[in-house]
Order: C-alpha cells, then structure tokens, then sequence
C-alpha cells in the first residue's frame, strides 16, 4: 500500500533542442511517510510534482498509487505550487475554499479555522493583489490544507515566509501529518527544513535529475535544531547535495 | 509627492476610492468638449449656409425637427419599438454568443467541428440574407429579432472563445487538482478569467444590435428609429435622417457607457494599467 | 400560412411612396371589408420593388403595387405572380433633373455628362429611352450608380449633372431647390408603369378575395380624386412632407385601377426586351403571361357579389 | 498516459510541437462535416423543389451560375475589386484604430478627451451616413474605402485600448524601473502584451470590412462582390446572390484563418488553455 | 550624500477599512552602504522598497537622494521584485536585455557575461514559461544588475533558490557591491543572509511596520557564517526578531 513513482524519462523540447530533465526516478512513498526532496534549482523539482499529481501525463513511466495508476490531479493528492497561484478575482477565504461553497457551515468553519492557523486573520477579505508574498503563500498553504488529501505535495510551501511564521507552519503541518495520517512530498531548497520535517530525504541531482541518493531521518518528532543528531545528519546531506553540484565550496562557507 | 499618485495603479485602493467620484465627474465634463465643438463648428457652417440645407441640416434645424418628432409622439414609438427589438436581438445573439463560445471555447472537439461553420457565417452580409430571412420567418418581429441576433451573435462569441483560450492554464491546473466540477470550472475560474474579454464582446454586440436595426427595420417595417431614417431618405428628409443618427449614437453610447461601469464593478480584482496621466 | 380555402390573414406590401393603399390603410378599409369574411389585414411597408418579390416567392406577401422594371425583374426571375390591374401610367412620374443654370437645356447636352440613376429601377429604363431619343449611345453619357437618397446630396453639391429620377424626388426637388426638369415621360412619349400584382397561387384560391381587394382600393383611388384636399393633408401628416411637395406628386402621379391595355403591354414588352439586351435580365420574357385583367374587370364592374 | 498528455496544456512544447501538423489536418476535415451536411440537405430540398427557385436555389445551382461567372471573367472583376477596397479600407481603419487605440489607451486624459465622441461615432449606422460620404468624398473610391475603414476602425480600437487597460500594472512597474523610453514601452511591453487582443480586434474588423462592402459598393459603383449581390437582388437572380454569399463567407473565412495562424505564431509564449480534448 | 528615508505614514485601503502599513519609517543610508531589512511577513518590506524606488507615491512622507527627492523610478534605481516580473513574451537574454538591444556588442557581452554568473548558460532562449522557479528569480537578479544603478533594491532575491545557488549569488552581490560601491538594500526573511551581508540590519515590527531596531554589522568581508562573532550577532538579531512577533519560541528551536 503506498506511492510508486518510476519515472523513466521526461524531457521537454525548448527551441528544437530535446532536453531530459527528469531520468530514472524510482522512488517508493508509504502510505503516512513524509518526503521532502532537495536539489539544484532547475533540476526537476518542480516537474516531478507535477507528474505525480497527474498534471503532466506526457513521460515515460508510471505512477501508481495502491497499485492504481494516476492519471489525472484529483482531491485525493493536494498540491501547493510554488507559486501560489491564487484566483485573482477571489478574495482570500473564497480562495481557500476555492470551488466549495462559504455559506455551508461546516465549510465555514474550517476556512475560518485555517486562517487562523496560517495567521491571516484580519485578511479574509482582500484580494490576492494586496496580499504580500508570504501572505499568498499562506493563502496557499491553507487552500490545499482544507481538502485534508491523502497525499499532500508541497512546492518549497514556505519559501516566502520569515523565520518564525515559517517554523510556525513547519510545525503546523508536522502535527496535521501526523493526526491525519497523510502522505507528504514536499520539495525545498532549505536543508535545515528538509531534515526536520522528513523521513526520508531524497537528494536529486541536475541535467538530467536523477535520484542521487535517499538518506533516512530516524529521529523522533518533535525535533530540535539544535540538538548533534540532527546536525550530524545535516551535514551528511548537505556533503551529498555538495556532489550534486558541479563545483564545491571553500571550507566554513557555513551553509 | 500626491500628484504622482494616481499614475501608480500600485497606489491601490486608497487613491481609487478617494478619486473616483471627482475623476469620473470631470472625465464626463472632458468628454463633451469634442462634441461641443463640432456642433458649434457645423451650427456655423449652416448659419452661414455654406451648405445646402437637403444635404446637411444644421444642427438647430435638427433640433427643431427632434422637437416636432416628440412633440407629435412619434419619437418614443420610433425609440421604443427600436430599443425592443435591438434588446430581443441582443439577449438572443449575445446569449447565444456566451454560451457557443463558452461550450466551444471549453472544447477543442466542439472547436474543431463549430468553429469552421461559425467563422464562414460570420462574413455573410446582412443585406444579402435578408430574403432568406423573409423566407423563413415572414416580416414578423422574429425575423428582424433574429437578423438583429446574428449580428449581436459573433463579438461575444469570438470574444468569449478567445478569453477562455486566453485563461492561463496554470490556474487550469489548480483547478484540476482541486477536482473543480464542470459547472464549478465555468462559474469560478472560466467565466470570471474572461470576463474582460466577455465584457468586450457585449460591449461590440451591443453595438451591432443597435446597427443592425437599419437593416431589420428595412425589412418590411412600419415602425423604428431605422425605419425612421430610411422612410425619410426616401423622402429627402434630411433632417429627420440625422435626428435618427444622432438617437443612435446617443443611445448606443449610452448602453456602451452602462457596460463600463459594469466593467469597473465586476473587474475590481485586476490589477491591471489604467492609463497615464501625463 | 393562406393555403387552402380557410383565409386567416392577407398580407398586403405598400411601398414607401405616396399611394392610395396608404389612404386605405389609414382609414382602415381593407380591415373593414376583409374583417366580414373573417379574414385580417397585414401590411408590410417596403423600399422598393424588390424585396416585395422576394416576399412573393416566399408565399408571405399577396399583394403590392410594383412599378415596371421590378416586375419584368422579378417575371425574368420566376416569380409566380399576376399583374391584375394598371395602378399608375406614370407618365409624368419619371423625369431627369438639371440643376438651374447648369447649361443643360436639351437632351442632346447630356453628352458626356455625369448622370445618376439606380440600376433596375423605372428611372434607368427611362434615362436608356432619353438617350436614344437623343441620338446618342449609352457610351456617350457617364452613367453613375446610385440609390435615389445617395444621389440626392451629390446632385445637390453638383458632384453629378443630371440625375434620372422618379417621384417624389422630382417635386422636392423642382419645389425645394433649384432644379428643373429636363424632360419627363409626357414629353417623349414613354409610360412608366405601376402595377398591382397578386401572389399567383392566392388568386387561384382566393379569387373573389383579389377582386375584393380591387374594389376597395378602387374606392381608395376614387377617393383621392375625390378628396384632393383631404388627401393632401393626409399624405403631408402621414409621412410628415409639405404639403406643396405632396400636391405636385400628386398632380404628377393620377393613381389608376383599370385594366391593363394592349398599349401598356406593348411599353413592357420594349423594356423587357431592352434589359435583356442589357443582360440586365437573363432571359427573354413575354410580359403578357402574367398579365391577368379578369379580376380588375370584374371589381369595375362591380355588384356581382353585393 | 500518452493519451491525456494534449490535455495538459503543462505538457509543454514537446507535445506541441509533435502534434501540431496533424493536429491542423485533422481539425481542418472536422471543420468541413458541418458544412457537408448542409449543403447536401439544401440539395436534396432544392432536388425535391420544396421551395421556389427564386428564394433558395439549389447549390447545384448556384454552382452552375459560379462557374458562368467565372467563365464570363465577370467574377474575378468583381471578386478583385472588392478586394482591393475591403484591404485598403481594413487597413486604414485598422491601422487608425490600432494607432487610436495605443495612444487613448497609452494615456487617461486623451481617453477622456477623445474616447466619448468615438463612442458615440460607432453606433452611426453605416447606411444612415452614406449621402454624407457622398458629399463630402463624392462617389468614388475614396468614400466606398473611407466607409469601409469606418466600420473596421472600431473592433480594432476597442480591443486595442482594453487590450492596453488589461496589461498587468507590475510589468509597467518594471518598465517604469527600466526607465523605458516611451517607445520601447510601446513595442516591447503594450504591443506584445496586448497582442492576443489586437489579433482579436483584426479578426472581428477583417469580417466587418468585409461586410461594409455591401454597403459601400451601393454606392455608386458597377463593380465588386457587394455590386454583384445587390444588383443581382434588384433583378431577382437569387443565384447569383447566392454566389456572392458564398464567396464573401469563403473570402471571410480565409481571411479569418490567415489571421489564426498568425495569433499561433506570434502568441507561442502564452501559457494558456487549449481547450478541453474529451 | 545619502538616501533619506521618511515615510511618516503608509496606508491602504482594503474594503473600506484603512489599514497602517508602515509609519516612522526614518532611514538614512549612506552611499555605498549595505542595508537589509527584516521583518515578519506582511509588514510592509516591499511596500517600503516601491516607496523607496517611486513606484507608489501615495505616502505622507519624503524619500530623496543626495536632497533630490524621488518621485518616480529610474535607472539609477534598480529594483529586483518579490515575484520577478518577467515579461512573458521575451527569451531569457530578451528579458534580461529588456529596452536594449542585444544586438549592440557591449550589451551582448555583458548579457551573456551576467548569464553565466547566474548559472543560466544554455537557457538563453527560454521563455519565462519554461523556466522553473529559480531560474526566473535568476533571471530577474541578471536583469536589475545589467544596468549597474546606483542603488539596487532587491526584495527576497534569494527566495527560490537551493542552498549552494544562494550562496554563490550572495558572494556575486558582494563582489559587485563592494567594486562598483553601490548602495544596496536588500529585503530578506533569511536571518543568516541579513548578517553575511549588510553593514546594517533594520528590524522592522509588524501592524504597523515600525523600524524597531537597526543593528550594525562590523564584520570584515569575506565574511565566515562559521565564526563566533557572527554567530553571536545572528543571535542579537534572532532575540530582536523575536520581539517582533507575538509570540515566542522555546528554547532551542533553533531557528
Ligand atoms: N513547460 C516547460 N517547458 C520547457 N521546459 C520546462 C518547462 N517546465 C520546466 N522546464 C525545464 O525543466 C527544468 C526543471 O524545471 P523545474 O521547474 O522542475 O525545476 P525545479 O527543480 O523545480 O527548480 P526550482 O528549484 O528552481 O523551482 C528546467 O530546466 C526548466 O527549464
Ligand atoms: N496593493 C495593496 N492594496 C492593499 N493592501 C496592500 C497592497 N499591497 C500590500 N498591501 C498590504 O500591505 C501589507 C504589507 O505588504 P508588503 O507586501 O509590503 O509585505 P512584506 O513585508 O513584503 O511581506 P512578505 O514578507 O510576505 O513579502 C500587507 O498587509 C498587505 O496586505
Ligand atoms: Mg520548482
Ligand atoms: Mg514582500
């Protein structure tokens, strides 16, 4: 019972010229795992995402879910994009219930609840042109949260976000992964993030992407930055991400 | 520093709240000034009678002469069977537009099999259809209606067509993760994302439903502002002729001027360039 | 919709112009008379003689008032129509306009002007008639193409010299500005005639209803004649004209209900052969096959039903 | 999976790129079906002599008097004519309406100035204004273009003018960072970015150009398609009229799609939907 | 010789109600100084950066430059956008050319030099929609220093992009800020790129963004993330921070 992706090859035509962005990405999600998914901007992140949810059929592989094959986006697979991409002619609680109706109580509720919890308070009302980037990501973030789905595929959800509403909604989602239960891809640049939320991290490398290695992250939740486990283990990714790269960093460069 | 202000459409909310009675009352007053003196300067050219009158009335005659039409009634018979007849033919072909382009502009099936069809319809002339039209449905009221409604039909529905092609298709995609149903798709992404477009087409039928009444009131009437204007060619009344011209364009900017402030209500959300100031 | 014998509706075509089915339409005697038999009355008003036609063939028009050149038109096209009676000689109803002092006196001046005329209409046959009789060539002259409400500011600005024209131009235009009539149809002998014409088919169900019809508009021209004044004013309110302009129409245009002569015929038949000459029409006509003078001969003769 | 992958309009160029020829061609065979269907029933009414000659001829017919057309030479007159002045009218008009539009929609107060009076210029009915046209440009080809260019000015400025309005106010915000001089904002930001809205008022003013044929060919002329119609209706040559709808629905047609073509070749940057394949 | 900075008060209006988005707001940075600014989000760091540049004018308040008061934008300015802005119709270089011509030489050279700092080489002829997130932020950053203004405003520069991508660009931002001396003030919600980079570091609060703190930084360039002076004013600023919002964190978090 879980997610199989196998992605053979997927390559886009850019001016004549075929250019394979994802090649042999085989990965095996369980149901209730949480993944992130590291790599060079520009490798693939994004698209990958995109073939699981069923938003790009054409590629060669397969992706199955419980052995059913996924064709087409559905409620069952959230996706925040990275970004945002709001309804313009909605206003913030409009576009977290998005086609759901606000007059259902029930409904109601819960968008009031999740404005709550991504801080937005105050803001139901406006338009996603005055909203700040980090509001429209939370808006975001909020929209694909009220769908509770199964599997939830987050596009770098917090890259807009200061440090502390940023650690706020890591924990957010920890904790609603953990209740509900769900599936969780979620794609960063942050290595930092991808260590405290994952089980597993899988490290993708550019042109093609390719999966250059998976690391495990055995470490019971909450979790603290701090402590040398979860530095340890940050260091480890941060020396596979290091390779994936074409060039390498002075020593104490810190990242 | 406030008087850069209203160029920034970023200014946002606060600067178009507060401007928008004044600017709209003063944009009226600018507006009449080309108006105002074109009449001034053709008043002249009939006082002076440099012109024969059979030919281009002076703009007093022409009041005198709208004056006699209402005094005598027969202008609001005129006017009002006009404005039925170009309203039937509007809903009719505009309705039909929204919904044509709607379905075929959902459909790249429903494209390729109608849209063909549509386009060659488009060109036929109106003047040349009309014995067909007499044909099929009589003289009637329904064959003025309907020729009124082929015209009105093809603004809203290419315009349509083209604002739902023109949808970014990333919000598409939103839309298919969040399992929007059909009838969801159309009423919150599809009809909202070429509204601007929608609008424009109405604005264009709207237009020609006014315009095609010179032809479906050729067409075996007794009654009509385009009546009015052929029956008094017919006769050399000039005047009269341009008391119908000029309903015309009053009306058909009067109408146009109701869709824009539609068009400022329902398309608050854009964020779109409002025109230099300088 | 009037197939068969039971007759809900007539439908009768009038042409924006000044004749007597107008006055009858005022005053509501076809309704009056129809409305014994249970039948009602819809008029349709047209520009011209075309479409009347088209509605023919359509079967949504039973009767109208056509002038020459339509008819031969719509004869040429297959129409199925009949002529039932003469509702004008138009005589003195077509004539070509000169403005005052333009040096145009004789129809031989006419050489190498610019004369203005709507093809198909009664005027084109008419300025064709003037120009032979002249001795000269359809070449000699430059004709222009235009509608008779186009023609009327380019004659008045002088952008043509001479404009072949039917009434009610040639009153307005003599009585409003300075135009004179170079020559009208009384002075070279050539009859434009109206017609009245019946859908064919609705005169083979409904013969009765189409003498009706002749005796009522019969009354109506009788009436004009009658009732000058009364007419004039009714005319002038009806399509809001002088009064001046509507006299001299008047005088110009004697409405007719008789039957169609031989004479008549004989000027039709000249036309019809003229256009074909022209490749106006593509085929050659007998103008009298849809000559039908049994109906009009009963109405005149009258009391046959009353 | 490669089924789905066109209704992705995220598949990206790759699958454009594949399948566009053939995509075109068949699209291209749909387009025809309807037409097929109804022109084989007309036939089949017109064999069976439902209706009289004179007001619907068969299309075996009017194919007939097509091909004496063009035998006599007399079509390829009237077609080449109409052709040089609709081209000419459409371009003047759409060239003023493309050039209007950019500077009312550049600036607010040449909107307010000058947009009312345009307004209220659009619903003047065509035929209304003809004795002025007359008068004032005499019967020549100058007022039959000038008539035509008046028709088409209006879908062109329209479009382009909301066009304008409708370009996003953050990308003016770049320029205006970028220091754009104001031509560089014409040509690289309004022009591009209102494109999809110009190409759109072409086509609607290509038809209308097309169409004012009719009218301006009544006018004093004795040659073009629209001359053919009318002439051709006073003397009740249904077939003949025929001929003349059918080619200005061909010409329309074709004129239409040239302008498609272009709207796919330029537009290739847009990311939007292409309409649903199922 | 410097940038002043006043904005007495910034509001919008949404839905009626007028909202404070920045009040005393005072700042003056001198010439060739390195600003950025911090804040929680929606507190009105873009809002101040396109008052700054004169995009939006509707302000109670002065910005001048060397005692000019700014009232609209130009070159001198630079202005990097949260959501890159690209125009959708041009290539990569065509976007980063924008209003020059890539056919004059210099322009060309200079094009294709800033293409391969920013690591695009071979995206040339990319439209902006068959970029991924990173690569338009790339782009947009390639655009703003082709024209070398005098003061660069970059709002999140570095939003979308992977660790080590981040890195090299900051280092790029600092080399040409430190050769050609221009004044740069850059908006960030990353609390360790505020210290690698800036002279100083404006805190700003939320509801309404006040300036409630501006924090030196005296540290010599090239600057190490790994040395303990840094750390200490990474924490300085951390507390300062913290104080910002309405809610605190437990120790240990680590952010
Ligand atoms: N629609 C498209 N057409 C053509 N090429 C595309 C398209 N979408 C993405 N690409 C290319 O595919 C590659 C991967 O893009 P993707 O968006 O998946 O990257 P990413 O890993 O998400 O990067 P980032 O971290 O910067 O968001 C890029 O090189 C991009 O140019
Ligand atoms: N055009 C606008 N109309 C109305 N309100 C606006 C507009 N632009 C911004 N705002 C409001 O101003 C506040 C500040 O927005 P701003 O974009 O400056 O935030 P920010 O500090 O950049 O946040 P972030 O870090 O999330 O980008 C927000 O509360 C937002 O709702
Ligand atoms: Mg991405
Ligand atoms: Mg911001």
């Amino acid at each position: 019972m879980s997610l199989s992706i196998r992605v053979n090859e997927k390559a886009f035509v850019n001016g004549g010229r075929k250019a394979n962005v994802l090649q042999d990405v085989k990965l095996s999600v369980e149901n209730g795992e949480f993944l992130t998914v590291i790599g060079p901007s520009g490798c693939g992140k994004s698209t990958l995402l995109k073939i699981i949810a069923g938003l790009d059929g054409d590629y060669d592989g397969r992706i199955s879910m419980n052995g059913r094959e996924i064709k087409a986006p559905g409620i069952q697979q959230g996706f925040i994009f990275q970004e945002h991409r709001l309804f313009p002619w909605m206003t913030v609680e409009q576009n977290i219930a998005a086609d759901l109706s606000l007059k259902e109580q029930a409904i109601r509720k819960k968008v009031d609840e999740l404005i709550e919890t991504v801080r937005l308070k105050g803001a139901e009302k406006l338009y996603p042109r005055e909203l700040s980037g980090g509001m429209s990501q939370r808006v975001a973030i909020a929209r694909a949260l009220l769908r509770e789905p199964d599997i939830l595929l987050l596009d770098e959800p917090f890259g807009a976000l200061d440090a502390f509403t940023r650690k706020h909604l890591q924990d957010v989602l920890t904790e609603i992964w953990r209740e509900k239960n769900m599936t969780m891809i979620l794609v960063t640049h942050d290595i930092d993030e991808s260590v405290y939320l994952a089980n597993r991290i899988a490290v993708l490398t550019a042109k093609p992407g390719k999966i250059h290695k998976v690391i495990p992250v055995d470490l019971p939740f909450p979790r603290s930055r701090t402590s040398p486990v979860f530095q340890s283990i940050r260091q480890r990714v941060l020396k596979e991400f290091e390779q994936t790269e074409e060039f390498s960093f002075q020593e104490g460069s810190g990242i | 520093m406030r008087a850069v202000s209203s160029s920034t459409s970023a200014a946002g909310p606060k600067t178009v709240a507060k401007q928008k009675p004044t600017a709209f009352r003063r944009a009226w007053g600018k507006g009449f000034i080309l108006p105002v003196i074109i009449i001034l300067l053709w008043q002249l050219i009939g006082s002076l009678e440099l012109i024969s009158k059979t030919v281009l009335p002076a703009p007093y005659d022409i009041l005198l002469t709208f004056r006699d039409l209402i005094a005598s009634g027969e202008f609001f018979t005129h006017l009002g069977i006009s404005i039925q007849r170009a309203a039937f033919g509007f809903f009719l072909g505009a309705g039909l537009g929204l919904l044509l382009g709607l379905v075929i502009g959902f459909s790249k099936i429903a494209e390729d099999y109608l849209d063909p069809s549509l386009q060659m319809l488009r060109t036929v002339p109106h003047l040349a259809v009309t014995p067909l039209f007499i044909l099929w449905f009589g003289f009637d009221e329904l064959s003025k209606v309907l020729l009124i409604a082929l015209g009105a039909f093809f603004p809203v529905y290419i315009n349509t067509f083209s604002g739902i092609r023109g949808v970014d298709s990333k919000l598409f995609d939103v839309a298919r993760v969040l399992e929007f149903h059909w009838c969801k798709q159309v009423t919150k992404l599809i009809l909202p994302a070429s509204l601007p477009n929608i609008l424009l087409g109405i604005r264009l039928s709207l237009g020609v439903s006014w315009l095609g009444l010179v032809v479906a009131e050729l067409m075996g009437s007794s009654a009509g502002v385009g009546y009015m204007i052929m029956d008094a060619r017919q006769f050399s009344q000039t005047d009269k002729v341009f008391v119908g011209i000029l309903i015309f364009a009053a009306v058909g900017k009067l109408t146009d001027s109701l869709v824009r402030v539609l068009e400022r209500k329902c398309l608050g959300w854009r964020n779109s360039y409002l025109g230099n100031h300088k | 919709e009037s197939n068969g014998k039971d007759l809900k509706v007539i439908n009768i075509g009038v042409q924006q112009s000044l004749s007597p089915l107008l006055l009858a339409k005022e005053k509501g005697w076809f309704e009056n008379e129809f409305a014994k038999e249970g039948i009602q009355v819809k008029w349709t008003e047209f520009q011209s003689g075309p479409p009347q036609f088209e509605g023919i063939a359509a079967a949504k028009l039973d009767f109208s008032q056509v002038g020459n050149s339509p008819v031969i038109a719509g004869q040429a096209a297959g129409v199925d129509f009949k002529e039932i009676g003469l509702s004008q000689d138009g005589l003195k109803a077509n004539g070509i306009l000169v403005k005052k002092g333009s040096g145009i006196h004789d129809i031989k001046d006419l050489k190498g002007k610019k004369v203005a005329v709507a093809k198909g209409s009664s005027g084109f046959d008419f300025l064709y008639k003037v120009i032979d009789r002249a001795g000269l060539k359809p070449s000699d002259v430059q004709i222009i193409q235009l509608q008779p409400d186009e023609a009327a500011p380019a004659f008045d600005s002088g952008a043509i010299d001479a404009w072949s024209i039917w009434e009610p131009f040639l009153s307005l235009k003599t009585i409003k500005s300075d135009a004179d009539i170079l020559v009208d149809g009384e002075q070279i002998d050539r009859y434009s005639p109206g017609f009245t014409l019946v859908r064919s088919e609705f005169a083979e169900q409904h013969p009765e209803e189409v003498v009706r019809f002749l005796k009522v508009y019969d009354k109506a021209v009788k009436w004009q004649k009658t009732h000058k004044k009364e007419a004039v004013d009714a005319y002038s309110k009806i399509k809001g004209i002088d009064k001046e302009v509507v006299e001299n129409v008047l005088n110009n245009t004697e409405p007719l209900n008789e039957p169609i002569s031989e004479r008549i015929i004989q000027t039709q038949q000249e036309t019809a052969d003229f256009q074909y000459e022209l490749k106006a029409i593509n085929k050659q006509i007998d103008v009298k096959e849809v000559v039908d003078n049994s109906f009009i001969k009963k109405a005149l003769k009258g009391g046959d039903d009353e």
